[in-house]
């Protein structure tokens, strides 16, 4: 990139401008597609699941740069990792590993993650078996 | 690559003739204007001229109508603060466009927490302001009448002399923000019926750090700043001496080239809106048509299925410089008031994006900018849109041109909110 | 003839290194700092960089407490207005000092018409404010303490220090006007305990169209300029950018010349004051003596029996640019109200006359002046005074050193207009 | 002069500069010396009077450069004239005679005259027998 001044950092303006697991699943295990109240973002995630643990990932954003790079990151952050693993991912995760993000934008991050936990909700609701393991409180009444 | 700058409505570069007259300014006439030696009187002498050559642009009865301010914000503060204050043993209440500046709304809105009133005349979808509507609105207690020339997101040009023509039957003082038309627009004070009119040279080839603001006799005008005896006492503070100067000159030569400087943008604004057009489907704009109702510097178009800060950076990335009324620009996180303004639905203003064009851009330009545009900006961004994927699928329709299947972005955005 | 610049408390040359530094943003990197694209992000990134510097002057504890504005008027605004108005639900009442710059004084007089109150604490004969008179007029509603850190007309250092700590103690703002010393004495806001302090690049070898506001996050502070979100939300308006990259260097540079130039205005204002009262008789000093409470730029002297704006323009014709708070040169018509405050009688206030020395003064330039001032100004308006004559005739006496004879030129006048 | 910026006009500055009438008349016929409430500048003229006509004028001023121009520019304006005409004296005439005063200054040229008819009136009550003849009215006991 020959610009000088960017408005993110180079991660960022990386992942915006060269997205990872950018597209659709065909054949995906789950989806979540989910809307910002606050500027008006959507992202849709789509998970390859197999043996509880998510094999590929990819997004679709309409958004700013950093919705973008957020869910860019999301993605490549979540390949490999077991649904248990993947139910307790944190936006923190994505901010920290994009080097930061600017105040006003962490919301996007926050998209991300809701995205990625939407996508799981629907895997694990035509999966009443995994939901079942991997959501015992849920599932068990309350002593 | 190609460098194009697209966002003079933000922005202008500083004439070199502005510079050239600055520069003693800025090194051996470094006098304080207040200072009763040489070095103040000449800069005192060199701020009349500066208030002379203004005054030419405007049409003003005389240059001691002219006062300089630090930007076009703060003369809109003054202009509304200052008649307010200086008239409110008269009334309390004030009319205005619900397009205005920020500079003028919050104005408006800090003095409403003082017991001010306020009527808002709303604008049509290419956002007007009807004269009969401000006409409907003024009472007894009304002090002032604020209506722009030109607005800044979407360059509709108001019927300024009408409202004026209506101030003046009622006696209410009459201000003008023309910081979007001042040197690509003809401005006669005296035909708006304006009692008070502001702008930033910065926005007409001049330096940034000056504001101007014209105000007549007929409008009592107190000051903001307080302090000492600067500007006839309407504005306390030391003059910014050499940007004063630039904007002297920068006033002067908007007025000797603004024809073929309207004439210039007008071309290669059709030329762009057409070409864009052409080559990029789905593509709205927002605003009147180039033409006589719209100022010839400003394009303001929405990209259907993308967002705005997303083809700004993607831009830049290829030299174009432009701007966007999107939320995700802006740094409250909403949308341009503006196109909330004209009905503008959501999905299209998040894809909104400004080009303003000015005397320097070229033919080579606009083509550069289409196809950029085009190939590296929408094309790439829409193959990432999950809502260009679902329109293609035919689950949600175009607001622009509707292919009757579908539900509407809204609806679907809606719907997926809904989830959480 | 001789050129000799005695008038550095009204404005300085621009330092080179800053107009250097400036050159760029008033040329080719003239974009919008707010807008998005390349040119708006260098500016962004230049404005940071400037933050940092004047950050360093002050020994703030972040960039992020550096406000830009106008100048340092608008900042004496912004810190009076802005805290008075975010806190008015905690109180109404306002501290300050008598001698406090208009700038302050005319912002609290409008806050007073909107319902604040305001203790003006007196200063002794030297313009010294006591610490403990602050503390005995601070009550549970006082919501800011404003004292300056050098008096602009008289050159006295306040107790900056031990007013910070009695303003901390009581958990109230304390607002440090540091227009006259910033550059020219070490100012650490965290030793002084300043929640806000402001100056003017302009009076340190940087440019004008830019003024500094300090304030940490403990004084909460709302805009007074209302619209654009720009500088935090604190002040709308487009930044002056080269303005604001010259004010960097400068601040760089006074830190890092501030022992020389302390030290060469020290000796040369000593200097001036011992030739002076040597070669003119019947001459005072207004204000401390030169030394530890005096800042080193300023030399205010009352010439006895003639007035100061006859005295300011013999010195222009002669090469020399000088002040003067002589009613005569007021825009007002009144002495400056720092003279009236330390007790200063009229007529030695009319004859009034400010010499403020900078970095580039030497020797030559100050036996020069005390030549011309001796021979070519006092002596033919001596001649042309009345009052000279008839001290001489021992008709009136001298208030400066008194021989016991005559009338006193207050009883004089008081005798001749009488007369009407 | 070599000055290229004046506060005051060209004529304003020579006066203040080179003042016309500069001093005091020994055996003035009428002195009058008037303080100025707004400012504080003190003015006094002295007249030589001989045959009810103004032979000669001086002036000493404390004031600001336009009170001195406006005192020694009233001081060339009066010589010659005879009393009558000097009582009818105006500051207008200073003020055109030197080109105009900045607004703010146009008390000086009222102090001019204040003090001219201040020398006037001491010559007068010196001079009963001529104020009679000046100031009829003032004399005759009304009808
Ligand atoms: C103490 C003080 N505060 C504020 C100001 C005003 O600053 P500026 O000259 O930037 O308007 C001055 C100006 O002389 C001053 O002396
Ligand atoms: C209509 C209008 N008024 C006022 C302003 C503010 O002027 P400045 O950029 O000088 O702060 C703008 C700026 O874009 C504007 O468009």
């Amino acid at each position: 990139m020959s610009d000088n001044y960017t408005l993110y950092n180079q991660t960022v303006m990386d992942h915006f401008l060269n997205p990872r697991n950018l597209g659709d699943l065909k054949d995906a295990d789950g989806v979540g597609e989910v809307g910002a109240a606050a500027c008006g973002d959507i992202m849709k995630i789509s998970l390859k699941i197999e043996d509880g643990k998510i094999k590929d990932a990819r997004f679709k954003t309409f958004g700013c740069g950093s919705a973008i790079a957020s869910s860019s990151m999301a993605t490549e952050l979540i390949k490999g990792r077991s649904i248990e693993e993947a139910m307790s991912f944190s936006n923190q995760e994505v901010v920290s590993a994009l080097g930061g993000l600017p105040p006003v934008k962490i919301h996007c991050s926050v998209l991300a993650e809701e995205a990625l936990k939407a996508a799981l909700e629907d895997y694990l609701k035509k999966h009443p078996e995994m939901a079942a393991r991997v959501q015992p409180k849920a599932e068990a009444p309350p002593a | 690559m190609r460098q194009v700058y697209l966002d003079h409505q933000s922005a202008t570069p500083l004439l070199p003739e502005a510079l050239d007259a600055m520069r003693p300014f800025l090194t051996e006439a470094f006098g304080n204007p207040s200072s009763l030696h040489q070095l103040g009187l000449r800069a005192r002498e060199a701020m009349h001229h500066a208030r002379v050559q203004i005054a030419a642009l405007l049409n003003a009865e005389s240059p001691e109508d002219i006062f300089f301010t630090s930007d076009g914000q703060e003369s809109a503060n003054l202009a509304v603060k200052g008649v307010a204050y200086a008239n409110q043993r008269k009334g309390h209440h004030i009319v205005c466009s619900e397009t205005e500046h920020p500079a003028v709304l919050n104005s408006i809105e800090f003095l409403e927490k003082q017991g001010f009133t306020c009527t808002k005349v709303k604008v049509d979808r290419q956002g007007f302001v009807n004269p009969d509507e401000v006409r409907a609105v003024i009472t007894d207690q009304t002090i002032l009448v604020a209506v722009h020339h030109v607005n800044h997101d979407i360059g509709a040009i108001e019927p300024v002399k009408a409202i004026g023509r209506i101030a003046a039957e009622r006696g209410v003082p009459f201000y003008v923000d023309a910081e979007a038309s001042a040197g690509w627009l003809p401005i006669d004070v005296q035909a708006f019926g304006a009692n008070l009119l502001s702008f930033s040279p910065h926005k007409l080839y001049g330096p940034k750090g000056v504001g101007v603001l014209y105000r007549n006799k007929k409008a009592r005008l107190v000051s903001i700043l307080h302090g000492g005896v600067q500007e006839g006492g309407r504005r306390a503070g030391i003059e910014n001496v050499p940007a004063i100067v630039g904007a002297g000159v920068a006033a002067e030569l908007a007025l000797r080239d603004m024809p073929q400087r309207i004439a210039h943008t007008a071309r290669l604004q059709r030329k762009l809106w057409e070409q864009l057009q052409a080559r990029v489907p789905y593509l709205q704009l927002n605003g009147p048509e180039p033409g006589p109702h719209r100022i010839s510097t400003n394009l303001n178009i929405s990209t259907e299925f993308i967002e705005g800060e997303g083809q700004l950076l993607r831009c830049d990335v290829h030299g174009i410089a432009v701007a966007s009324g999107s939320s995700c620009v802006s740094k409250s996180l909403k949308i341009s008031h503006v196109l909330a303004a004209i009905g503008l639905n959501h999905a299209l203003a998040q894809g909104n994006l400004i080009m303003s064009l000015g005397k320097d851009n070229t033919d080579e330009d606009i083509d550069y900018v289409v196809e950029t545009f085009a190939e590296k900006v929408v094309a790439p961004l829409r193959a990432m849109s999950p809502m260009w994927d679902e329109f293609e699928r035919g689950l949600i329709d175009s607001a622009i041109h509707p292919r009757g299947q579908g539900k509407s972005f809204a609806a679907h955005a809606a719907t997926i909110s809904g989830k959480h």
